[in-house]
C-alpha cells in the first residue's frame, strides 16, 4: 500500500465517520459542524484528485457560506428543535432499508464499470487546471486553444444561467424570508 | 501541484499541534479552583436571565444568505479572470453580463431596502 | 498514482447512501438538508474523479467537463440551500415548527 | 431585414410582459399602454413581413428561412429558427389584427379610468363602486378590474407563444410557443381564481390539453427519432417523407407518418377542442370575455389547426389517418352544434359554434382540402372574434345596466336580455355581422365563401358522408346563431338591466368595427374561379397563395351547383327558422326547441349504454355524477355529455395516469376530484415519502432500462 | 546553488541527501522535510507574533500620548514575555453552561485560520512554503475558517454578549467578504494568475497599487473589517456586548484570540504587500543591474517584504487608533451601498482595459488604467458630494419645519 493510498483511506475514513455523525448526532448545531468536516475531507479528496480549483472552492463556498447560512437557520430556528427528537424506528428503519438497498444498487453498477480498476493518466505537465476551467467556461466558440491543448467544450450557456438561477434563489430566498417584515411595511 | 497540497496538508496538522502545546501546558500549570459562582455565565455581574441560546433575528439570516449568493458568483469570476487573456473580447462581455445579474440582484436589494439594518 | 477509480466511487456511493438515510429518517427539516448536501458532495466526488481519471492523451482536447459540471453543482447546491432554508425559515415562523411531517398541508 | 424581422417579431410583447411584471404593476396606465405598444410593434412587423410575402415569386417553394445553432447536444448542434412561407404569412395577418384589436378592447373591458371597487378584491370580478356625482347623488358604476396590469401581462406574455408558435420553421420552438400558450390560457381562465368555477375550469383546460401535448410529445420525440431532426424543412423532405411512408408500425398496420400524424393530430384535438377532448372549451368561458374570444376562438385554438396544417403532408401520406381526422372533425363539427342549441348563455353558445367550427377545419384537412381549412380559419377567426367581443360589450352593457338598476341577474343569460338593439346599436350591427359570417350569409359574408368552399370540396372529392354532416351543422349553426341574435337583440327587453344597459366605450366599439370590416371581406380574396357571376371578379388570391405552400395541397375544385344550393339553403334556412322560432320566445320555459332535444336523449342513452356503461360503469359512478352537480354540459343533454365525458375521462385516465397524478392534489377542483379521492393516498405530505417514491421510480426504470436492452 | 541564493532548496538537498544515506524511505524523507519547514515558519510566525504584542502596546501609547510599556528590559522588549507567563498561569474558568468540546475547539480554530495563511505567503522569491496557483481563493479559505472560529466561540460559550458578538462580527465578516472577492480580482486579472509568488513577481515592473490605487484601497478597508478592528470592531463594543464573542474566554484561550488578531493584522500587511506593492520585490528593475545583483538575494528580499508587510500594519493600527467605532447599520450600509458596486466598477472596467490593451505599449496600458481609476473615483466623489448635499438640504428643511412649529405653537 502506497503513501497516497493511506492519505485515501484516511480522508475517506475521516469523512464518511463525519457523515455518520451528520445523520446520528441529535444537536443539530453539532449535526452541522460534522457536515463541515465532512466537506472538509471531502476537500482533501479533490486535493488528492489534484483538482487544486474545487479544493478552495469546496472551502469557501461550503464551509465558509453554505455551513455558516446552516448554523444561522438552526440558531434561528432554536425554539423547539435545537435537539432533533430521535424519529421513531418505524421511520429509521425503512430509511435504513432503502439507503442500504441503494448503496447495494450503486456498488452493484460499479462493480460492473469495466472501467473501475484504471488508474489515474498523468497530469499534463503545463495544464493549469483553473485556466482551462475558465477557457471552457467562457469560451464562446467552445475551442480555446491553450497549452497546445485544444478544449472542444463551452459551457458558456450553463455559465451564465447558472448566475440566473442564482438570482432567482436569491430573490426567491429573500422573499420567502422577509414576509414579515414587508407585511409590516406595507 | 499534489506536493503543494501535500505541505499545506502537514503545515495544518503542525499549526494545530502549535496552539494546543501552549494550552496544554497551561492546563498543568494553572491553577483550577472551580466553584458555582466562579463558572456562572458573565453577565457584568448581573443576575443571567433565561438562556442564551434564544431566537435570532432574521436579518443575520438575509445577510448570510445575500453572502452565499454573492460568494459563489463572484468565485465563479475567478476562472474568467484567468482565461480572460487568452479568450476574446467576447469572454470580457460574458463576464460582464455575469456581473450585471450579480448587480441586478443588489439592486433588487436595494430597492427592497433589505440593506438598511433595522 | 495508485488509488484505482473505483475506490472513489464506492466512497461517492458511501457518503451519498449516508446522505439519503439522514434525509429519510431525520424529522428536522435542516437535517434532511444536511442529508442532501451530504448527497450533492457525493455527486461531486464523482464528478472531480471521472474528470481526473479521463485519459488525457497528448494533443487531444483536454476534457473540463467534469470540473465545469462540479461547479455548476455548487451553484445549484448554493441555491437550493438558500431557498430551502428561507422555506424553512417562512414556516418556522408561521408554524412554529421545523419537523418535517408537521408541515403537512399539502396532504389530502 | 426580413429575417432579422422575423427573428424579433415575437419579441416585444415578452418585453411587455416582464417590463409589466416587474416594473410598471403598480400604474394601470404604463401596463396597458406597454402590452398595446408592444402588440402595435408586433402587429406593424407582421403587416410588412405579409406584405413583403405577397411580393415574393414562388415563396411557397422557398419559404424564407433562418436558423441558429442554439444548444450543444453532444456533437451537433440544436438548431432553432424561423421561417415565412403563405400559411404562415397569413396566420401571421389575422393573428396580427386580432390580437391587437383584443388587446385595445381589454382596457375598456377592464373599466380602465374607473374608480377602484369598494369592496373589490384581487381574484374576484369587479363588483362595481360607489361614486357621489357634482350634486351629490351616489351611484354605482363598473369599477376596474382589481388585477388590471396583471391581465395585461398575461396577455401580452400569450401573444408572445402564439407569434413564436407562428414564425417558428421547427417543431421545437413551435411546441414551446404552444405550452406557453397553455399555460397562458390556465392563467387566465382561472383569472378570477376567487371564483371555485374559475380556479376548476382552469385545472380542467390544463389537464386535458396537456392530454393532448402528451401524445404530440410522443410524435415529436417519434419524428426525432426517424428523422433526426425537428425542423420542417428536414422532416417534409422528399425522402424523409418517403422513408416515413414506407416504414410500418404495429398500430392498425399504419405507417409511421400515419401515426405520427394522428399522435400531433391528437394534440390539435386537444388544442382546438375537438372531440373527445373539447369539454376544456365550454367552461373555459369562465375567463374574462376578451381572453374568450382572443385564446379560446381566435388564436390558441387555431393554434392546433394550424398544427394540422403544418402536419398535412405527413397525414397525406397514410388515408386511413386522413379519415380518422375527417371523421372526428365533422363529428365534432356537428355534435358541438346539436349542444349549442340549448345553450342559454351568451357566451357558451359562442363557445361550441366555436368547437363545431374548428370542427370544420379539422374535417377540411381530414378530406385533403388543405386550402379550405386555411382559409376558413381565417375567416373563422375574425368572425368569432368579432362574436365575442360583441357578447363581451353586450355582457358588459348588461352589467351596467344591472348596476344602474341594482337587480340581480345573470348578465350572461340571454333570456334576460332582448330588444339590446336600440341600446346598443354598433354592438348589435357588428355582432349580427358576425352572426351572419358564421352561419354563412350567402355572397356578402366571409364565412359564406370559406364554408362553401370546404362543402364543395367534400362534395368535389365525394366525402358524402362527410358533406352531409358538416351541411347539417351548417344549418344548426344558422339557427342557433339567428335564435341567439334574435334572443338577445330583437324584441323587447325582458329585464330591467336590459333596459338600462347602454352602449360601451370607444375603445370597445372600434375593435368591434375593425374586425367586423375583416368578418366580410376577408372572404372575398378566396372566390372560387368558377363561381357563377362573381367567379373570375377577384382572382382566386388565396388559394394560389396558401396552395404553393406545401405540394400535397390539392387544386381548387371543380364547381357543383349542389353544394352551392344546399349551402343557400342550409344558411338561409337555418337563420330564418331561427327567427322565426324565437321572435315570440321570452323564457326557457316557451323555449320549444328544448323539448325535442330533452326527446332526444333516449337515442344517446341507448348509444351511450350500449357503448360505454357497461365496460366503465365505475367510471360513470365515479364523474358524470359530479358533472351533473356542476352542470356542465346543459342539464338537457346529459347523454351527450356522458358519452363525450367518459370517453374523455377514459382517455386521460388509461393513457397517461402519470401525468393526471401528477396534477391532481387537494382541490384541484370537482371534476378530477373523484380520481384525487382514489389518488390523494400518496399525497402525504411527507417530503421524505415523496423522496423514496421518486427513488423507487428510478429504480423500476434503471431495472426496465437494463433489462430491455438485454432484450434487444 | 548554495545557501545565500535559495537557502530553503539548499537544506532540503543536504537533508534528502542525509537522510537517504540513513536509508529511509523517500516518502518518509518528504514528510519529514515538510514538517521541518512548516515547523519553522510557524514558529517564525510565533516569535514575530510576540514581538508584534511589544509594538501593538507601543505604538497605541504613542498614538495616545503615552509611554507603554518600558519597565522589563530595553523599552520593555520582555513585556510580552511577562504577558505570556500571566496567560499561561491564569486559572482558566470554563463556563458551566458551555458546550466544553466546541468551547475549547474556538481558540485553536482562530489560531489555525491565522497561521495557516502563512503557508502560502511568500518570503521571498526562494523562500516560501507552498506556491498554490489558486493562492488567492486559499486566502479567502483561511478566512473562512476564522468566521467559523468566530461563529463557534460565540455560540460554545453559550452567554449572550457573546453570541450577540458573534453574530455581530459574523455580519460585517462576511459581508466585507465580498468586496474584498471581488477587488482580489484584479491582481488576478493584472498578473494573469492566483499564485501569490506569480503575483509579486508581476509586479518587477510596476506596483498594482499604481495601475489599480482603487482596488488597493478597497482591499485595505475590507482587509480591516475582516480583522474585525477599529473602526469595524463591532463585536466587542465594550460598551454594549462588553468583550464581544471571546467575552468567556480567559487565560490562555483569551490568549489565543490575541494573539490570532495580532498575527492577522500582520499577515494582512503582508498580503497588501504583496498584493499591491510588490512583495518581496520592490527595486523596480534595479537588481537587474550587474552592481546590484544582491538586491535580488533572497534575504534582501525577505527583509523587503517583513519591512512592507510591518507598514501595512502599521497603517491598520494608525486607522485603529484614530478612528471611532461606527454603527452597525452604518458598517453594513457602507459595505453594500458603497464599498461593493465600487468595486464591481473597478473589476469590470479594469478587466476591460486589460483585455484590451494587453497588446499596447506598456506605458500607454498603465496609463490607462490610472486614468480609470481617477475617473472612477472622482464620479464616486461628486456622486456622494451631490447626496450628501441633499440629505444636508432635507435635515434645513427639517429643522426649519420645527422651528416655524414652534413659532406657530409660541
Amino acid at each position: 500500500m502506497t503513501a497516497e493510498q493511506g492519505l485515501f483511506l484516511c480522508a475517506a475514513a475521516f469523512t464518511l465517520a463525519s457523515a455518520v455523525m451528520v445523520v446520528s448526532a441529535r444537536r443539530l448545531i453539532h449535526a452541522a459542524l460534522w457536515l463541515i468536516a465532512v466537506l472538509s475531507g471531502v476537500a482533501i479528496l479533490y486535493a488528492l484528485l489534484q483538482a487544486s480549483f474545487l479544493v478552495v472552492v469546496q472551502v469557501v463556498i461550503y464551509i465558509g457560506a453554505i455551513a455558516v447560512l446552516f448554523i444561522f437557520a438552526i440558531m434561528l430556528t432554536r425554539r423547539q428543535t435545537d435537539h432533533d427528537a430521535p424519529s421513531r424506528w418505524t421511520r429509521r428503519a425503512p430509511a435504513f432499508l432503502i439507503s442500504l438497498l441503494t448503496l447495494g444498487a450503486l456498488s452493484g453498477i460499479v462493480l460492473a464499470f469495466p472501467e473501475a480498476g484504471r488508474l489515474p493518466p498523468p497530469m499534463p505537465p503545463d495544464l493549469d487546471a483553473v485556466n482551462a476551467l475558465g477557457a471552457a467556461l467562457l469560451s464562446p466558440t467552445g475551442a480555446a486553444a491553450y497549452a497546445g491543448v485544444l478544449f472542444h467544450e463551452s459551457y458558456v450557456l450553463p455559465f451564465e444561467v447558472a448566475s440566473v438561477l442564482l438570482l432567482a434563489a436569491l430573490v426567491g430566498a429573500i422573499y420567502l424570508a422577509t414576509t414579515e417584515r414587508r407585511r409590516r411595511e406595507s | 501541484m499534489r506536493n503543494e497540497w501535500l505541505y499545506i496538508g502537514v503545515f495544518l496538522i503542525v499549526a494545530i499541534i502549535v496552539p494546543l502545546v501552549p494550552l496544554g501546558f497551561a492546563a498543568l500549570v494553572a491553577p483550577r479552583k472551580p466553584n458555582p459562582t466562579k463558572r456562572l455565565t458573565y453577565e457584568c455581574g448581573v443576575e443571567t436571565v433565561g438562556d442564551a441560546w434564544v431566537q435570532f433575528k432574521a436579518q443575520y439570516y438575509i445577510f448570510a444568505l445575500v453572502f452565499l449568493i454573492f460568494d459563489v458568483e463572484t468565485v465563479f469570476l475567478f476562472p474568467w479572470a484567468l482565461a480572460l487573456n487568452r479568450l476574446p473580447m467576447f469572454a470580457v462581455t460574458e463576464g460582464a453580463v455575469f456581473l450585471g445579474i450579480l448587480v441586478a440582484g443588489l439592486v433588487y436589494l436595494w430597492r427592497k431596502g433589505l440593506l438598511e439594518w433595522q | 498514482m495508485s488509488i484505482p477509480l473505483s475506490w472513489y466511487l464506492f466512497l461517492a456511493a458511501a457518503l451519498f447512501c449516508t446522505g439519503l438515510y439522514g434525509a429519510l429518517s431525520r424529522r428536522n427539516a435542516i437535517a434532511i438538508l444536511l442529508g442532501v448536501e451530504l448527497m450533492l458532495n457525493a455527486v461531486n466526488v464523482n464528478l472531480i474523479a471521472f474528470w481526473r481519471y479521463l485519459d488525457l492523451r497528448p494533443n487531444d482536447p483536454a476534457p473540463m467537463n467534469g470540473q465545469a459540471f462540479a461547479v455548476i453543482v455548487f451553484a445549484v447546491a448554493a441555491a437550493e440551500v438558500a431557498v430551502g432554508l428561507a422555506l424553512i425559515l417562512s414556516v418556522y415562523r408561521r408554524r412554529k415548527t421545523v419537523a418535517a411531517d408537521e408541515v403537512n398541508l399539502l396532504k389530502w | 431585414m426580413m429575417n432579422w424581422l422575423l427573428w424579433i417579431l415575437p419579441l416585444p410583447p415578452l418585453l411587455a410582459f416582464m417590463l409589466i411584471l416587474l416594473v410598471t404593476h403598480r400604474s394601470h396606465a404604463w401596463s396597458h399602454g406597454l402590452a398595446t405598444g408592444a402588440a402595435a410593434l408586433s402587429w406593424l412587423g407582421s403587416m410588412v413581413l405579409f406584405i413583403r410575402a405577397l411580393m415574393i415569386e414562388h415563396l411557397g417553394q422557398h419559404p424564407l428561412e433562418s436558423n441558429i445553432n442554439w444548444l450543444p447536444s453532444g456533437t451537433s448542434w440544436l438548431q432553432i429558427g424561423v421561417s415565412l412561407d403563405p400559411l404562415s404569412a397569413v396566420t401571421l395577418f389575422f393573428v396580427a389584427w386580432t390580437v391587437l384589436a383584443i388587446f385595445i378592447y381589454s382596457i375598456g373591458y377592464h373599466n380602465f379610468g374607473q374608480p377602484r371597487g369598494d369592496h373589490d378584491q384581487p381574484g374576484l370580478p369587479p363588483h362595481g363602486a360607489t361614486v357621489t356625482d357634482a350634486d351629490g347623488h351616489r351611484r354605482i358604476v363598473p369599477s376596474v378590474e382589481p388585477m388590471y396590469a396583471r391581465f395585461f401581462a398575461f396577455i401580452s406574455l400569450f401573444a408572445f407563444g402564439m407569434y413564436l408558435l407562428v414564425v417558428s420553421n421547427n417543431l421545437l420552438t413551435l411546441f414551446i410557443g404552444w405550452e406557453i400558450m397553455g399555460l397562458c390560457s390556465y392563467l387566465l381562465i382561472g383569472f378570477w381564481y376567487g371564483k371555485p368555477s374559475a380556479r376548476d375550469a382552469a385545472i380542467k383546460a390544463f389537464i386535458t390539453t396537456r392530454v393532448g401535448d402528451m401524445f404530440l410529445l410522443l410524435g415529436m420525440a417519434w419524428l426525432y427519432t426517424v428523422s433526426g431532426s425537428l425542423s420542417f424543412r428536414v422532416i417534409f423532405s422528399a425522402e424523409n417523407l418517403r422513408a416515413l411512408a414506407t416504414t410500418a408500425t404495429p398500430v392498425f398496420g399504419l405507417s409511421a407518418a400515419g401515426l405520427i400524424g394522428l399522435l400531433c393530430f391528437l394534440g390539435t384535438a386537444g388544442k382546438s377542442a375537438q372531440w373527445p377532448l373539447h369539454v376544456w372549451l365550454p367552461d373555459a368561458m369562465e375567463g374574462p370575455t376578451p381572453v374568450s374570444a382572443m385564446i379560446h376562438a381566435a388564436t390558441m385554438v387555431s393554434a392546433g389547426v394550424y398544427l394540422a396544417l403544418r402536419m398535412f403532408p405527413l397525414l397525406s401520406l397514410d388515408s386511413r389517418a386522413l379519415t380518422v381526422v375527417a371523421f372526428v372533425g365533422a363529428f365534432t363539427a356537428l355534435f358541438a352544434a346539436t349542444i349549442a342549441l340549448a345553450q342559454n348563455d351568451i357566451k357558451r353558445v359562442l363557445a361550441y359554434s366555436t368547437i363545431s367550427q374548428l370542427g370544420y377545419m379539422v374535417a377540411a384537412v381530414g378530406i385533403g382540402a388543405y386550402v379550405a381549412a386555411a382559409f376558413h380559419l381565417v375567416t373563422h377567426a375574425f368572425f368569432k372574434a368579432l362574436l365575442f367581443l360583441g357578447a363581451g360589450s353586450v355582457i358588459h352593457g348588461m352589467e351596467h345596466g344591472a348596476l344602474h338598476s341594482g337587480e340581480h341577474v345573470d348578465v350572461q343569460d340571454m333570456f334576460q336580455m332582448g330588444g339590446l338593439r336600440q341600446r346598443m346599436p354598433v354592438t348589435f350591427w357588428t355582432f349580427l355581422i358576425g352572426g351572419l359570417a358564421l352561419s354563412g350569409f350567402p355572397l356578402i359574408t366571409a364565412g359564406f365563401w370559406s364554408k362553401d368552399e370546404i362543402l364543395a370540396e367534400a362534395y368535389a372529392h365525394g366525402h358524402y358522408a362527410v358533406f352531409l354532416t358538416l351541411a347539417a351543422a351548417a344549418f344548426l349553426t344558422a339557427f342557433y346563431t339567428m335564435r341567439q341574435i334574435t334572443l338577445t337583440f330583437l324584441g323587447q327587453p325582458r329585464t330591467q338591466a336590459a333596459a338600462h344597459a347602454h352602449e360601451t366605450p370607444r375603445t370597445m366599439t372600434v375593435p368591434l368595427l375593425t374586425l367586423a370590416f375583416f368578418a366580410i371581406t376577408a372572404g372575398w380574396v378566396g372566390i372560387p374561379e368558377h363561381f357563377p357571376l362573381l367567379g373570375g371578379l377577384l382572382p382566386n388570391w388565396f388559394h394560389e397563395f396558401v396552395a404553393s405552400t406545401s405540394s400535397e395541397a390539392s387544386a381548387e375544385a371543380p364547381f357543383h351547383w349542389t353544394p352551392l344550393l344546399i349551402s343557400l339553403g342550409v344558411a338561409l334556412g337555418g337563420l330564418w327558422l331561427g327567427w322565426l322560432v324565437y321572435r315570440k320566445v321570452g323564457a326557457p320555459a316557451q323555449d320549444k326547441l328544448q323539448i325535442p332535444v330533452l326527446k332526444n336523449r333516449w337515442y344517446c342513452d341507448t348509444l351511450y349504454s350500449i357503448l360505454f356503461v357497461r365496460p366503465s360503469t365505475w367510471l360513470a359512478e365515479h364523474f358524470v355524477s359530479r358533472f351533473l352537480d356542476q352542470g356542465i354540459l346543459d342539464g338537457i343533454l346529459h347523454g351527450v355529455a356522458r358519452l363525450s365525458l367518459v370517453l374523455g375521462h377514459a382517455l386521460r385516465n388509461y393513457v397517461d395516469a402519470p401525468i393526471i397524478n401528477g396534477l391532481i392534489g387537494d382541490g384541484t377542483g370537482a371534476t378530477v376530484k373523484a380520481s384525487g379521492s382514489a389518488l390523494r393516498r400518496m399525497q402525504s405530505g411527507r417530503v421524505q415519502s415523496y423522496m423514496t417514491a421518486s427513488l423507487g421510480m428510478l429504480f423500476i426504470v434503471a431495472v426496465l432500462y437494463l433489462g430491455l436492452r438485454r432484450l434487444f | 546553488m548554495n545557501f545565500w541564493n535559495d537557502p530553503l532548496h539548499f537544506l532540503a538537498e543536504q537533508l534528502t541527501a542525509m537522510l537517504s544515506r540513513w536509508g529511509l524511505p523517500t516518502a518518509w524523507i518528504t514528510f519529514i522535510e515538510f514538517f521541518l519547514g512548516a515547523m519553522a515558519l510557524i514558529v517564525f510566525a510565533m516569535a514575530l507574533d510576540i514581538g508584534l504584542v511589544w509594538v501593538e502596546r507601543k505604538v497605541v501609547a504613542r498614538f495616545q500620548d503615552r509611554l507603554g510599556p518600558n519597565r522589563l528590559g530595553p523599552f520593555g522588549l520582555f513585556q510580552p514575555v511577562a504577558d505570556i507567563i500571566k496567560m499561561v498561569i491564569k486559572e482558566d474558568i470554563t463556563p458551566a453552561t458551555a458546550d466544553k468540546f466546541l468551547y475549547n475547539l474556538a481558540p485553536v480554530l482562530a489560531a489555525v485560520a491565522v497561521i495557516a495563511l502563512w503557508a502560502i505567503l511568500p518570503l521571498a522569491s526562494t523562500i516560501y512554503g507552498a506556491d498554490l496557483n489558486v493562492g488567492l481563493l486559499y486566502v479567502i479559505a483561511a478566512g473562512a475558517l476564522g468566521t467559523l472560529a468566530v461563529l463557534i466561540a460565540g455560540w460554545a460559550s453559550r452567554n449572550k454578549f457573546a453570541l450577540l458578538g458573534a453574530f455581530r462580527m459574523v455580519a460585517s465578516l462576511i459581508s466585507y467578504e465580498i468586496p474584498m472577492v471581488i477587488v482580489l480580482l484584479v491582481p488576478t486579472l493584472l498578473a494573469g494568475t492566483m499564485s501569490l509568488r506569480g503575483i509579486a513577481e508581476a509586479q518587477r515592473s510596476i506596483w498594482f497599487a499604481l495601475l489599480s490605487p482603487l482596488a488597493c484601497l478597497i482591499f485595505l478597508i475590507s482587509a480591516i473589517a475582516e480583522l474585525g478592528r477599529a473602526p469595524f470592531d463591532l463585536h466587542e463594543a465594550e460598551s454594549e456586548i462588553v468583550a464581544g464573542y471571546h467575552i468567556e474566554y480567559s487565560g490562555m484561550k483569551f490568549g489565543w484570540f490575541y494573539a490570532a488578531e495580532l498575527l492577522h493584522a500582520f499577515t494582512f500587511g503582508g498580503l497588501l504587500a504583496i498584493l499591491f506593492f510588490g512583495g518581496y520585490t520592490g527595486f523596480f528593475g534595479l537588481e537587474k543591474l550587474p552592481a546590484f545583483i544582491w538586491l535580488d538575494n533572497p534575504f534582501v528580499q525577505a527583509a523587503v517584504f517583513l519591512a512592507k508587510a510591518m507598514v501595512g500594519y502599521w497603517v491598520i493600527m494608525w486607522v485603529k487608533y484614530s478612528l471611532p467605532r461606527v454603527r452597525i447599520d452604518h458598517l453594513l450600509a457602507f459595505n453594500w451601498k458603497f464599498l461593493t458596486p465600487l468595486a464591481l466598477v473597478v473589476l469590470v472596467s479594469t478587466a476591460i482595459l486589460h483585455r484590451a490593451l494587453m497588446e499596447a505599449p506598456r506605458w500607454q496600458y498603465g496609463m490607462a488604467l490610472w486614468l480609470a481609476n481617477l475617473v472612477i473615483a472622482w464620479i464616486t466623489i461628486e456622486i456622494l458630494r451631490v447626496q450628501a448635499r441633499r440629505q444636508r438640504r432635507h435635515q434645513r428643511a427639517a429643522s426649519q419645519r420645527q422651528q416655524t412649529a414652534q413659532e406657530q405653537t409660541v
